[in-house]
C-alpha cells in the first residue's frame, strides 16, 4: 500500500531529467544517458500501470476507493513490459554505443554539434534543390 | 397556303444556300444557279404569300422551330404572315432574285479579278498585294452566292417572325452574312477592316436588341411580338422605356442611323450587287421594319419615339449633305440610303398619331396599327426598288469604266443612251420627282409629319417636317449632280476603253446584268399606283395635294441648280462648296476620327493593358506562390542542420505540444 | 413527354464508366502498335457513344429529383462503413454531358487514327483519353459525393500525361522576338504541372467543403442531400461550404482568377488533348455547381452569388479583352474558353431557371464550338508547325479553303451568332442575370448588361482572327522564309479531318436552330432543382 | 504514510537525485557513476512496488551490464577525466533544454497527478518470479520470442557496425589485427559490442582531419 502519487512524480522528474540530458549534452553517450533515463521512466510508468486498479487509468476505483478491489491481472502486463522495455533499452544502448564508437573511429570526436555532414546547410549536401524542382513555373 | 408559302421564304433560300455550298464544289456555275433557283422560288413563295394574305387576312402562329423552354417560360417560336411582313416580303424577293442573277454577270467566275478591284478607292495599304495573286486563288463564287441566299432567308425570318428571338436570329445573321460580302474581296486591306467595322458597329448596336429581348422577356413574360403587343398598354413604364429605347440602338445601328452609321459608307468596299442587296431590301431596311412591327410598344412608351424622330430628323440632312460632298458613286448612293432611311424612319415615327387620327375607320386595332405605319413601308418598298436600281446601273458604269470614282465618269448618255436613263430613272426618283415612286412616298411622310405636328404632336414632327423638306432640296441637288457627272459631258476616253482595248462603245454588259435594270425600272416608276387601291397596310397613307406640291418644287429646284450648274461655271456643283466643308463633309463629319479616338483607340489600349495584366497582375500570384513555396522550403531546410540533438528537440516539442493540446482539448 | 425506351437497365450506367476504363487498362498494359490502339480507341469509344444513346433513350423523360427519381439509376453499396453508395444515375443535367463527352472521346479517337501527335506512343494516349472520358462520366453520373470526387479526381491523372507526354514540344513561341514564354520540354512540364497543381488545390477545397457537408448531413448521397435543399444545414455552415465547394469548382470551371493555368494548358496539350479540356474538364466544374452547389447548399450559393456573378462577368469581360492583344492562336482560343464560362458561372450564379437553362446549354455549347475550334487551330498549326498569329500563313479563305471555312464557322460560332448554338446559353445567362434580385441582389443587372457586352467583346477578338488569318492577302506567306521557306506545300483539310469535325458543326447548327432539343431535356431537372432552393 | 511509503520516497529521491547529478555533472564518469546510483535506486523502487523480478533485472542488465557498457564506451572514446566545461551545449541551449525538461516534467506529473488522483491508494500487485514467468511463457510468448530476435538483430548489428565490412572504411582499418570482434561472447547478451571493441590500440587516423579536443587528451 503505497500512494501512488509518488511513482507518478518520479516518473515526472526522470522523464524531464531525461529529456533535458538528451537535449543540454553535446558528448554523444551523455546523451544516451539522457535517454536511458526517459527510458526508465517509461519503466516505472509501467509498473505503476501495474499497480492500477483494472481498466487503468480509466478505472473507476481510482476515483472510489470502495471499488478498490482489482481482480488480478493474470498476465502482470505491466512489469512484463517493463522487463520488455529494459530488453530493448539494451539493445538500443548496444548498438547506440557502436556507433558512436565507430563515429569516434572516424572522426577522432563524440561531439555531436561537430558532427553535421547530414545538414542540409552542410558544404558537402550537393544536392541542389533546382535539381530536384526542375525550376520555377513561368 | 399562305402559312407554307411563308414558310418557304424562309427555308427556300436557306436550303439553297447549303446545297450551294454542299453540293456545287468548287463549280462557280453550279453555286450560280443553285443561288438564282432559290431566289426564284423564294420569290414565288413570297408572291404567293401575299396573294394568299391579300385574299384571306393575316395569319399568325405558324410553328417553324417548335418551342424553346426558356426555363420559367416556353417561348413559341412561331412566325406570321401579314401585309406587311407578305410586302416586304415580295420587295425583298425581288431585290435578292435580280441581285443573283446580276452578280452572276457581275462577279463572272471566269472572270477572277473582279472589276471593282482595279480601280477602287486607294487607301493607304489597300493594294498590298499583286493582282496575279488573288487570280491564282479558287474562285470564291460559291460561298458568295450561299452567302447572298443565306442573307435573304435571313431577311425573310426577319420579315415573319413573330418572336423576338427568331427576329434577332434573322437579324444578326444578316449581320454575320455582311461581314461576309463586305469582305468579299478580302485581299484588300480597306475591304477587310470595312467588313469587320461593318460587323462590329452593328454588332454594338445589336446589344440594344439583346438586352432589348431580355427587358421584355421579364417585364413582359414573353418575348412573342403579337403578345407583347396585345401587352403593350399593361406593361411598366419602365420596361417599355428602357426595352424601346434599347431596341433603336439596335435600329440605327441596323440602319445606319446616327450616331452608328459610319459602317455603311465603308461597306462599298463590297461587290456592288451585295451594296444594292445590304441598301435596298435587307440589312438596313431590317431597322425600319422592326420599329414599325413593334409600333404599338414604341407608342405606348414616352418618348421613344420623339428620339426616333430626332434620330431621323439628324441623320436625314446630314447624310444627304455628306452625299452632296462625295466624289465617288458607290459612296454618294450610300450616304444617300442612310438618308432615305432616316425618311422611313421619320415616316414611322410619327406616323403614331397620324394613322391614330384614321385608326377609327380601319378594321380592327391592329390593322390599325400596321396602318399607322404605312408611310414608312411605303417608301421603304420604293426605295427598295429604285435603290436597287441605282445601285445596279452603278455596278455596270464601274463595269464599264472600271472605277467607281466620278472623276472616271462622264458621258455616259452618248455611250450608253439605255443605261443613262435607267440611271436617271432611278436617281429622279431618289430625288421624289413626280410621278415616280419615290416621290409619292416621301411625299407621304412629309404629309403624315405635316398632320402629326398639325394635330399636337410637337416638336418631334415639326422637326421631321422641316428636316425633310429640306433634305429633299438636297436631295434632288446630289441626284442631279450624279447625272451630270455620269451621263453628262464629254465621255472620259481614257477610262471607257475596256480592258481588252475595245472601244468602250463597243464593250458590251452581259445580258445577266441587263435585264434586272429593266425589271427594277417597273416598280421605280409606277409603285406609287399602288395608292390608287391601297391595301389595309397603306389605308391611311395618304399625300396631301399642298405639301406634295411644295415637296416636289423643292426637288425640283434642287435638280434644277444641280444640272444647271455647269452653265454657271463648273461641272461639278460641289466645287461650289468651300474646299474645308467640302473635306469634311466628304469624310463624313470626321465622325469616324471621333469613333477611332472614343471608342477604338481607348480599347485597344485597354485590351493591351489587360493583355498585361493578365500576364503581371493575375498570373503574378501563382508565380508568386511558387517563390513563396521555395523560400518557405529555403527557411525549413536550415531545421534539418545536421544536429541530431536538434532534431530531437523538434520532436519533444512537437510531442509536447500534441500532448498539450490533448490535455487542453479534453 | 412521352416515355422512354426501354433499351437498356440501370446496369448500363456502370458498364458507360467501366468500359472506357477498360479500355484504357488494356491499351496500357499491352504495348499495341499505333494503328490497332487507335481502332480499339475508336472501337470502345464508338460502342461507349453508342451505349449513352441508349441510356439516353432509356432515362427519358428527363426530369430530376427531388421531384422525381433519376431516369436510370443505379445504388449499390460500396463502403457501408462509411455508408457510401456506388450510387449513378442519369437525369436531364448529365444527359446533355454525358452524350458530349462520349461524342468527343470519339471524334477525338477518330482524329487520332490520322492526326497523331510528334512524339510519344499514340497507344499511351488514346488510353490516357479513354481513361479521362471514364472519371469524366463517372462524374457526370455520380449521385454520391465520394464517387464524385473520386470520379472528378480521375480525369486528373491522365491528362497531366496527355500535357506532359503528348504536349506539344514544338513550340516556336520562344524564337519570336518579345515573346517570354519558354518552349519545348520545359514548357511541357511547367504547363503540367500548373494544371495539375492548379485543380488539385482545387480539388482539395472542394473535399473540403464535401466533407463539410457530408459531416454536418450524415449522408453523402445526392438524392437525399437535393431532398433536403439544404434545410437541415444551418446557414453558415451552408455559406462556408458553398465557398469551399465554389472555390474549388471554379478553379476547374475556371473562374475569371483562377484562370492562368488554362491558357498554357490548352496550348501546349496536343488536339486531342485541347479538345478534351475544353470539352469535358471545363464542364466539371460548372457540372459540379449545378449538381452539388445549386441543389444542396441552395441558401450558402444565394449568398455569395453576387461574387459568383461578379467573377463570371468579369471573367467574360477581362479574357475578351485579352485575347483581343493574345498572338497565339491556340492560347487565344484557350482564354476565349474563360469568357464562355464566365457566361456560364453568371447563369449559375443568377439561380433562376433562366439562368440554369443558360449555363447548361452554354456549357454544351462551349465543347461543342470550342472543340471544333480546337480542332481547326490545331489543324492549322500542325500544318504551320506553329501558332503564332504573326506567323501563320494569311488568306486562309482561299489558299485552304475548307480548314477556312471550317474557322470561320468556328469563329462566328463562337462570338454567339444567333442561329447558331453559342447564343442560347449567353442569351439565357443575360436574361437569368438580369432577373436575378433574389440572387444577385443590386449588381444583378450591371451583370446582365456587362455580359452583353462581353458578346461584343467576343466579336472583336474573334473578327480580329478572321481578319488577320482568314481574310489577308493571299499567295505568298507572310512567314519568313526560314520557317519553312515559300516553296513548301500546305494541304487543305483533309476528308478525315472534315469528317471528324462536320459532326460538331451539324450539332452546332442543330443547336441554334432546334434550341428545344436541349432545352427541353434540362427545363424540368432545371426547375426541380431550384424547386428544392426556398 | 505507511512504512512502504517511507521507503519509497527514500528510494524515488535517492533515484531522482542521482538522475538530475546525471544529466547536468560536468565530469564524464562521474556522469556514468550518478546514472549507476539513479538506476539501483529505481531497482528499490520497483522492490517498493512489488515489482521483484522487475527489480532483478533492472540490477542485472542496467546496473550490472548497461551502465559498465556506457564507462567502455567512455573510455574508448578517450573521455576526458576530469572537470570538463565543454559537454554541455552553448548557455542558451541550455535553456531551451530546460525550459522543454521542466515542460515535459510538468506536462506527464500533471497529467498524472490529475489522472491517478491524490487520494487513490492501491495494494502492489504481486511480481513475483513464477507469476511473471508464467504470463511470460503463456500469453507473452509470442512478444517474446520477436523480443529475442530483435536482441539477436541488435547484437548483430552491433559487431557489423563496430567491425564494418569494408576494409577502406576510414577508422576501421585501425582495429587491432586478429579481429578482436571475433571474441565477442554471444552469451553476454547486449553487453557483446563491449569486449568486441575493447582494446583500440592506436589513436584514431581521421585521415585529413584535425583530431578535435576530446581526440587528443
Amino acid at each position: 500500500m503505497i500512494h501512488l502519487a509518488g511513482p507518478a512524480l518520479l516518473v515526472a522528474v526522470l522523464a524531464g531529467a531525461g529529456v533535458y540530458g538528451v537535449l543540454a549534452r553535446r558528448n554523444a553517450v551523455l546523451v544516451l544517458i539522457g535517454a536511458e533515463l526517459l527510458l526508465a521512466a517509461a519503466g516505472v510508468l509501467f509498473v505503476l500501470g501495474t499497480a492500477l486498479p483494472a481498466g487503468g487509468l480509466g478505472s473507476p476505483g481510482l476515483l472510489d476507493p470502495t471499488i478498490s478491489a482489482r481482480p488480478a491481472d493474470p498476465l502482470v502486463s505491466g512489469q512484463v513490459a517493463t522487463i520488455m522495455l529494459i530488453t530493448i533499452a539494451a539493445a538500443e544502448i548496444g548498438l547506440a554505443l557502436a556507433v558512436v564508437l565507430l563515429l569516434f573511429r572516424a572522426r577522432a570526436t563524440s561531439d555531436l554539434t561537430a558532427v553535421r555532414e547530414l545538414g542540409e546547410a552542410s558544404p558537402s549536401y550537393t544536392d541542389h534543390p533546382d535539381a530536384v524542382t526542375g525550376g520555377s513555373l513561368p | 397556303m399562305t402559312a407554307l408559302a411563308a414558310l418557304l421564304t424562309i427555308v427556300l433560300p436557306a436550303t439553297f444556300a447549303a446545297l450551294g455550298i454542299a453540293v456545287s464544289g468548287r463549280s462557280p456555275v453550279w453555286a450560280r444557279e443553285w443561288g438564282r433557283t432559290g431566289a426564284l422560288g423564294c420569290l414565288v413563295a413570297a408572291l404567293v404569300e401575299a396573294h394568299g394574305v391579300l385574299t384571306s387576312g393575316q395569319q399568325a402562329r405558324i410553328g417553324l422551330l417548335g418551342s424553346a423552354d426558356l426555363g420559367s417560360v416556353t417561348v413559341a417560336l412561331d412566325l406570321r404572315a401579314d401585309q406587311l411582313s407578305a410586302l416586304v416580303a415580295v420587295a425583298v424577293a425581288v431585290v435578292a432574285l435580280c441581285v443573283q442573277v446580276y452578280s452572276g454577270g457581275y462577279l463572272a467566275p471566269d472572270q477572277s479579278v473582279a472589276p471593282d478591284q482595279a480601280g477602287a478607292p486607294d487607301q493607304p495599304g489597300a493594294t498590298d498585294q499583286p493582282a496575279s495573286a488573288y487570280a491564282e486563288a479558287p474562285t470564291r463564287y460559291p460561298a458568295y452566292a450561299a452567302t447572298v441566299s443565306l442573307f435573304t432567308a435571313a431577311m425573310m425570318l426577319v420579315v415573319h417572325a413573330d418572336d423576338l428571338l427568331l427576329l434577332l436570329i434573322g437579324w444578326e445573321v444578316m449581320g454575320a452574312c455582311s461581314y461576309l460580302l463586305v469582305g468579299h474581296h478580302s485581299e484588300r486591306a480597306s475591304a477587310r477592316a470595312a467588313a469587320v467595322k461593318a460587323f462590329l458597329v452593328t454588332r454594338v448596336g445589336d446589344l440594344g436588341v439583346l438586352i432589348a429581348v431580355v427587358v421584355l422577356l421579364a417585364g413582359g413574360g414573353t418575348t412573342s411580338i403579337s403578345g407583347l403587343i396585345a401587352a403593350a398598354d399593361t406593361l411598366p413604364d419602365g420596361t417599355l422605356t428602357a426595352a424601346t429605347l434599347l431596341l433603336l440602338a439596335g435600329v440605327a445601328g441596323k440602319s445606319a442611323q446616327f450616331p452608328l452609321h459610319t459602317w455603311l459608307p465603308d461597306a462599298m468596299e463590297g461587290p456592288t450587287p451585295v451594296s444594292a442587296l445590304i441598301h435596298a431590301a435587307t440589312m438596313v431596311a431590317a431597322g425600319v421594319f422592326l420599329v414599325a412591327r413593334l409600333l404599338p410598344l414604341f407608342a405606348a412608351a414616352d418618348g421613344a419615339l420623339a428620339v426616333a424622330a430626332v434620330i431621323a430628323s439628324i441623320t436625314m440632312l446630314g447624310a444627304a449633305l455628306a452625299a452632296l460632298a462625295q466624289d465617288d458613286l458607290k459612296r454618294l448612293l450610300a450616304w444617300s440610303t442612310i438618308s432615305q432611311v432616316a425618311y422611313m424612319l421619320a415616316g414611322v415615327a410619327v406616323a403614331d398619331s397620324a394613322g391614330a387620327a384614321d385608326a377609327a375607320g380601319a378594321a380592327d386595332a391592329a390593322a390599325a396599327d400596321l396602318a399607322a405605319a404605312g408611310p414608312g413601308i411605303l417608301h421603304l418598298l420604293t426605295h427598295a426598288a429604285f435603290k436597287a436600281l441605282l445601285f445596279l446601273v452603278a455596278g455596270c458604269v464601274t463595269h464599264l469604266v472600271g472605277s467607281t470614282l466620278f472623276a472616271d465618269m462622264g458621258g455616259l448618255r452618248a455611250t450608253h443612251p439605255a443605261l443613262a436613263g435607267l440611271l436617271g430613272l432611278g436617281l429622279a426618283a431618289l430625288a421624289g420627282v413626280p410621278p415616280l415612286g419615290g416621290f409619292w412616298s416621301k411625299e407621304a411622310v412629309l404629309t403624315a409629319a405635316e398632320r402629326a405636328a398639325r394635330e399636337g404632336a410637337g416638336w418631334p414632327a415639326w422637326l421631321v417636317l422641316g428636316s425633310g423638306l429640306l433634305t429633299a432640296l438636297v436631295t434632288g441637288m446630289y441626284a442631279a449632280r450624279a447625272y451630270a457627272l455620269v451621263a453628262l459631258g464629254p465621255p472620259r476616253t481614257a477610262a471607257m476603253h475596256a480592258p481588252d482595248g475595245e472601244a468602250a462603245t463597243a464593250h458590251r454588259l452581259p445580258a445577266s446584268m441587263i435585264w434586272p435594270l429593266w425589271v427594277l425600272a417597273v416598280p421605280t416608276a409606277v409603285l406609287g399606283l399602288v395608292l390608287l387601291a391601297p391595301p389595309d397596310l397603306l389605308a391611311t397613307t395618304h399625300v396631301d395635294p399642298l405639301t406634295a406640291f411644295t415637296g416636289a418644287i423643292l426637288s425640283l429646284a434642287g435638280v434644277g441648280w444641280a444640272l444647271s450648274a455647269p452653265r454657271l461655271g463648273t461641272a461639278d456643283l460641289a466645287l461650289a462648296l468651300p474646299a474645308g466643308v467640302r473635306g469634311f463633309l466628304r469624310a463624313g463629319y470626321r465622325l469616324d476620327d471621333v469613333q477611332h479616338a472614343l471608342v477604338v483607340r481607348p480599347y485597344r489600349a485597354l485590351a493591351r493593358l489587360i493583355g498585361a495584366g493578365d500576364r503581371d497582375v493575375v498570373d503574378a500570384y501563382p508565380r508568386a506562390t511558387v517563390v513563396a513555396t521555395r523560400w518557405a522550403g529555403l527557411g525549413l531546410r536550415r531545421l534539418g542542420n545536421g544536429m541530431a540533438t536538434s532534431y530531437v528537440g523538434w520532436a519533444v516539442a512537437g510531442a509536447l505540444v500534441l500532448g498539450l493540446a490533448g490535455v487542453v482539448l479534453s | 413527354m412521352t416515355g422512354g425506351v426501354d433499351l437498356v437497365g440501370p446496369w448500363a450506367l456502370a458498364v458507360l464508366v467501366a468500359l472506357p476504363l477498360a479500355g484504357a487498362l488494356v491499351l496500357l498494359g499491352r504495348g499495341l502498335p499505333a494503328r490497332t490502339a487507335t481502332r480499339v480507341g475508336v472501337t470502345i469509344s464508338g460502342l461507349t457513344l453508342l451505349l449513352a444513346l441508349a441510356a439516353a433513350a432509356s432515362a427519358a423523360p428527363f426530369a430530376a429529383y427531388p421531384g422525381s427519381r433519376p431516369g436510370l439509376e443505379l445504388d449499390l453499396d460500396w463502403i457501408p462503413a462509411l455508408g457510401v453508395h456506388l450510387h449513378l444515375g442519369l437525369d436531364g443535367i448529365s444527359v446533355p454531358l454525358v452524350l458530349l463527352t462520349a461524342l468527343l472521346t470519339l471524334l477525338v479517337c477518330l482524329h487520332l487514327v490520322r492526326v497523331q501527335p510528334d512524339a510519344g506512343r499514340v497507344g499511351g494516349l488514346v488510353a490516357c483519353v479513354l481513361a479521362v472520358e471514364g472519371g469524366a462520366l463517372g462524374t457526370f453520373l455520380a449521385l454520391d459525393l465520394v464517387v464524385f470526387f473520386v470520379a472528378f479526381e480521375t480525369v486528373l491523372v491522365p491528362m497531366w500525361f496527355v500535357i506532359a507526354r503528348w504536349g506539344d514540344s514544338g513550340q516556336r513561341a520562344s524564337t519570336l522576338a518579345g515573346s517570354s514564354r519558354p518552349g519545348g520540354e520545359q514548357a511541357r512540364r511547367e504547363a503540367a504541372n500548373r494544371f495539375v497543381l492548379f485543380t488539385v488545390t482545387g480539388s482539395a477545397l472542394m473535399l473540403l467543403g464535401l466533407l463539410l457537408v457530408a459531416m454536418r448531413s450524415g449522408t453523402t448521397d445526392l438524392v437525399l442531400l437535393a431532398q433536403r435543399g439544404g434545410q437541415d444545414l444551418a446557414l453558415g455552415v451552408q455559406t462556408v461550404a458553398a465557398c469551399l465547394l465554389v472555390a474549388g469548382l471554379a478553379v476547374k470551371a475556371p473562374m475569371f482568377p483562377l484562370h492562368t493555368w488554362l491558357p498554357p494548358a490548352h496550348t501546349i496539350a496536343p488536339t486531342a488533348g485541347s479538345v478534351l479540356l475544353a470539352g469535358v474538364l471545363l464542364k466539371l466544374g460548372t457540372y459540379g455547381l449545378v449538381r452539388v452547389v445549386v441543389p444542396v447548399v441552395p441558401q450558402g450559393l444565394r449568398e455569395i452569388a453576387p461574387v459568383l456573378g461578379a467573377f463570371g462577368v468579369a471573367g467574360v469581360l477581362w479574357a475578351g479583352l485579352a485575347c483581343f492583344v493574345e498572338r497565339d492562336l491556340k492560347r487565344l482560343i484557350a482564354l476565349s474558353s474563360v469568357a464562355h464560362m464566365g457566361f456560364v458561372l453568371v447563369g449559375i450564379a443568377s439561380m433562376t431557371p433562366e439562368g440554369l437553362q443558360g449555363a447548361l446549354f452554354a456549357n454544351v455549347a462551349h465543347g461543342l464550338i470550342t472543340g471544333l475550334l480546337f480542332l481547326v487551330v490545331g489543324a492549322v498549326k500542325d500544318r504551320h508547325h506553329t501558332a503564332e498569329l504573326a506567323l501563320l500563313d494569311r488568306n486562309l479563305r482561299d489558299r485552304l479553303p475548307r480548314l477556312g471555312w471550317l474557322l470561320a464557322f468556328g469563329a462566328l460560332a463562337g462570338l454567339g451568332l444567333p442561329g447558331l448554338a453559342g447564343f442560347w446559353g449567353e442569351l439565357l445567362a443575360i436574361a437569368g442575370a438580369w432577373r436575378s434580385d433574389s440572387a444577385m441582389g443590386a449588381i444583378s443587372r450591371p451583370v446582365a448588361v456587362l455580359a452583353a457586352v462581353g458578346t461584343a467583346v467576343a466579336a472583336a477578338y474573334l473578327l480580329r482572327v478572321l481578319r488577320r488569318l482568314w481574310h489577308g492577302p493571299g499567295g505568298a506567306p507572310a512567314a519568313p522564309a526560314s520557317l519553312g521557306g515559300p516553296g513548301r506545300f500546305i494541304g487543305d483539310a483533309t476528308r478525315h479531318e472534315v469528317v471528324v469535325m462536320m459532326p460538331l458543326v451539324a450539332a452546332t447548327v442543330a443547336l441554334g436552330v432546334l434550341p428545344a432539343i436541349l432545352l427541353e431535356v434540362t427545363g424540368p431537372a432545371v426547375r426541380a432543382l431550384l424547386a428544392g432552393a426556398p | 504514510m505507511t512504512a512502504l511509503d517511507v521507503v519509497f520516497a527514500l528510494f524515488a529521491s535517492t533515484a531522482a537525485a542521482g538522475a538530475l547529478l546525471a544529466v547536468t555533472s560536468r565530469h564524464v564518469v562521474h556522469a556514468a557513476l550518478w546514472l549507476v546510483l539513479a538506476l539501483g535506486s529505481l531497482a528499490g523502487v520497483y522492490l517498493v512496488l512489488a515489482a521483484e523480478v522487475v527489480a532483478l533485472v533492472q540490477v542485472l542488465v542496467y546496473v550490472g551490464a548497461v551502465v559498465v557498457l556506457v564507462l567502455f564506451a567512455l573510455m574508448l572514446t578517450r573521455a576526458p577525466i576530469g572537470v570538463r566545461a565543454d559537454l554541455d551545449a552553448a548557455p542558451g541551449r541550455r535553456r531551451v533544454a530546460a525550459v522543454a525538461g521542466l515542460a515535459t516534467s510538468a506536462l506527464i506529473g500533471g497529467t498524472l497527478l490529475a489522472a491517478i488522483g491524490s487520494t487513490a491508494e492501491v495494494p502492489a500487485g504481486d511480481g513475483t518470479a513464477s507469476a511473471l514467468g508464467s504470463a511470460t511463457f503463456t500469453g507473452w510468448v509470442l512478444p517474446f520470442e520477436l523480443l529475442s530476435v530483435l536482441l539477436l538483430a541488435a547484437l548483430v548489428a552491433a559487431i557489423a557496425i563496430s567491425r564494418g565490412r569494408d576494409a577502406d572504411t576510414p577508422g576501421l582499418d585501425d582495429l587491432a589485427p586478429g579481429g578482436t570482434a571475433d571474441r565477442a561472447d554471444p552469451g553476454a547478451g547486449s553487453a557483446a559490442p563491449a569486449p568486441a571493441a575493447a582494446p583500440a590500440p592506436a589513436t584514431p587516423a581521421a585521415p585529413s582531419r584535425a583530431v578535435g579536443p576530446d581526440g587528443t587528451s
